[in-house]
């Protein structure tokens, strides 16, 4: 699997059956893809809908959109609402579980990627609201930029979305988790070390006492 | 999916607790599920804290729980209806928090959407305005008015899914779907249950997913 | 007409073509049966309709009531809604006039009608939202109380419901319009005079350069 | 009742005026009426601001009106798909004030529901906070939020009645019930009229009595 695909596998084992989740555009979406045999999870569109099911085929239909414009199908279990209410499911604690992408994350679980000043202001739609409200913030990244610098730091250096509201970070190499002292390494990928990891890491971390794997198959 | 979220007075009943503060959808009783408002008198619980637009009536809606001594405080933006309560408040058995109705609605669904409070003018200088902050806001003073929140929500829809995506017919939805959204816990008596994709999602007005139980009533 | 009849015509003659009106309970809902020819009025109920007719003949309809409890009939341009739309609608501005009674109302425009310490509590229900939304006020009541007292006085004693929100006072014997300097006597029934007014109003009174006369009849 | 609120697009043309603040519906173009946004393209009224949740695309929705060089300010959650936006941003011909999806929304409709502002812990601690109240409430801080208001909103309706309740089906209703609430005068676009009595009073999304214009409008 490419790292994509890596992080979606590991992501799709938070999500928990019958949760509500929202998924960033991009990379999250391929999460619900890779989604454990028996573990449905409500999927939650900002635009304005729940029980999104999947890109539509066929002629763009307005009716039924995701948040990137696209068309979508809705699922039995589906309805739409206006953008107040979908902000009050995610403002108000109602989303389980939300996975975005990122530019930055740091030890302190802030989230820099909604722009770069005087090169890409493209705004923050809804982020900012769904790492202020939802239960859970799972980040997905890749560890490191093109470059090989790391995109997990000390202090994010880009205007911030969030302050301290990333629970979990997955790359393709790690599960980071963000606690009150820091960033804890709680699981590696199978073909990396630990070392590896944090020699990649720009932020300190803690080890877990047990350090589990995860697959990249 | 998670398991059926169907629920018998039964279960429902096994839901409820001492002291618990419980928001109960309605107006005038018109929008309150009676069935499952006869379960909270049959449980028997005591100590509660009802959030209510209204008194209901002594025979009818959450006046029956008041009736029967179970409320330990109403908080409601009108009684007027229902003697019991006046009886109640001036012997010192209930307490009665009064709210302007629309500031009730905004304090519900604040907590419900995740907001720490809302601006308003209304009780400005009254006695509503006891306690509270007032905060200037673009040249003008407001009420802060903060969330209000339950551990239970009884609701109704006129019809509902399995899911409990359901529509409220005419008036009767007035509180319903705000305290949907409010609760820790949602019960939601339906009149008639539908099975999932039956009920149309754009004309829903409890959603489906704020709901953790679902009970088939009837109209009494 | 007996009092309420004489106030519910002239405050009939304040609603205009096409406005959004609210009608509290008890005395103002007779002011929809006082409509002029041509005059047709859109009227809210504060439980969650627009475009509410009349009382509904037969047993209780519950999908339709007004804000008393009591079924009524809703007409083809009207609409259902939940409370927080509801009183959008009265604190944003949107309703045009509300017409409602009271107990007390003072040359400031306070008015007190929601409770009687220790003796009455029934709350303010859509009061207080009402006279603090509405873009005209107009309350209506009786000159003096049973005993003769007058009901608009120099400054309310019970509880206010809002203070200085009234705009307009129409009782059996006069129409009084609240200005920031004070009250102005606008207009007199055609059975008394400026001095039987003047004589039974606690609060002082300006004088319109020209007093109209209304009708008892 | 008010003289008919239909209108001509023409007549809509004719309300449209250099300098004001339109709210208009939609999300990524959908649920905005695109008839009516040519229809000020056409009018080639000038230094508009816009609020809108997005930029559209730079030939659909408001991107006509931004390429067209007619805003001078846009508000808007999100811009990034349409680069013609970043464009004018960056050369300075075009302001842009990005706002959190939720806190846009909820400013909308605190014009429109007469509140002062609302209190969010959306943007606290990043560039959002600029300039704003922090208010304390309960022990937690948050944002004050104050009301976004308009002269006009440009909205659309999937069908509606010639009072001009109408219904947005699924994903198009999005911004569009909350500009009704808070624009001064309000143009709703439908793409189906019906006579009044024909739309169910109870999943009504689009009320008619916040409709001044109605005017009968093509998907294009």
């Amino acid at each position: 699997m490419d790292a994509k695909q890596i992080i979606s596998k590991r992501v799709a084992l938070e999500l928990k059956d019958g949760e509500l989740v929202n998924l960033g555009i991009g990379l999250p979406t391929m999460v619900a893809d890779y989604l454990p045999e028996g573990v449905e999870v409500i999927l939650q569109s900002e635009n304005g809908m729940i029980g999104m099911g999947h890109i539509a085929s066929g002629p763009h239909n307005r009716n039924f959109t995701n948040a990137g414009g696209t068309s979508v199908t809705i699922l039995p279990h589906g309805a739409c609402f206006d953008s107040v209410f979908s902000f009050s499911l995610i403002r108000g604690g109602h989303v389980d579980s939300t996975v975005l992408g990122t530019l930055e994350v740091d030890q302190h679980g802030n989230i820099a990627n909604y722009m770069i000043p005087g090169k890409m202001v493209p705004g923050m739609g809804g982020a900012m609201d769904l790492v202020t409200g939802s239960r859970k913030v799972i980040v997905v990244t890749t560890h490191t930029d093109k470059a090989g610098n790391s995109k997990i730091l000390k202090q994010c250096s880009l205007p911030l979305t969030g302050v301290a509201c990333c629970d979990l970070i997955v790359t393709e190499l790690a599960v980071i988790e963000v606690t009150p002292s820091g960033l804890k390494l709680l699981e590696i990928a199978d073909n990396t070390t630990v070392e590896e990891v944090i020699a990649k890491t720009e932020a300190p971390l803690t080890l877990a006492d047990t350090i589990k794997t995860f697959t990249t198959n | 999916m998670p398991k059926s979220k169907l629920t018998t007075l039964d279960e429902f009943k096994a839901l409820l607790k001492d002291g618990m503060t419980i928001m109960v959808g309605g107006f005038m009783t018109d929008g309150t599920p009676e069935q499952l408002i006869n379960a909270v008198v049959e449980s028997g619980v005591k100590n509660l804290t009802l959030i209510n637009n209204d008194g209901g009536y002594p025979e009818r809606g959450i006046g029956k729980l008041i009736a029967n001594g179970q409320v330990k405080k109403l908080i409601a933006s009108h009684v007027g209806l229902n003697p019991t309560v006046a009886k109640l408040m001036n012997s010192g058995e209930m307490e009665v928090d009064l709210v302007p109705q629309g500031t009730l609605a905004e304090r519900i669904r604040a907590k419900g959407a995740g907001l720490g409070g809302i601006l308003t003018q209304t009780g400005l200088g009254t006695l509503v305005q006891e306690g509270k902050q007032v905060i200037e806001s673009e040249g003008k003073k407001y009420l802060l008015e903060v969330p209000l929140a339950a551990d239970l929500a009884i609701i109704e829809a006129t019809y509902a899914d399995k899911f409990g995506n359901g529509v409220n017919i005419g008036t009767t939805r007035n509180f319903n779907p705000l305290m949907a959204l409010a609760a820790d816990k949602v019960v939601l008596g339906t009149y008639k249950l539908h099975e999932l994709g039956e009920v149309d999602p754009s004309i829903v007005t409890i959603y489906g997913v704020l709901v953790d139980h679902i009970v088939q009533i009837e109209e009494m």
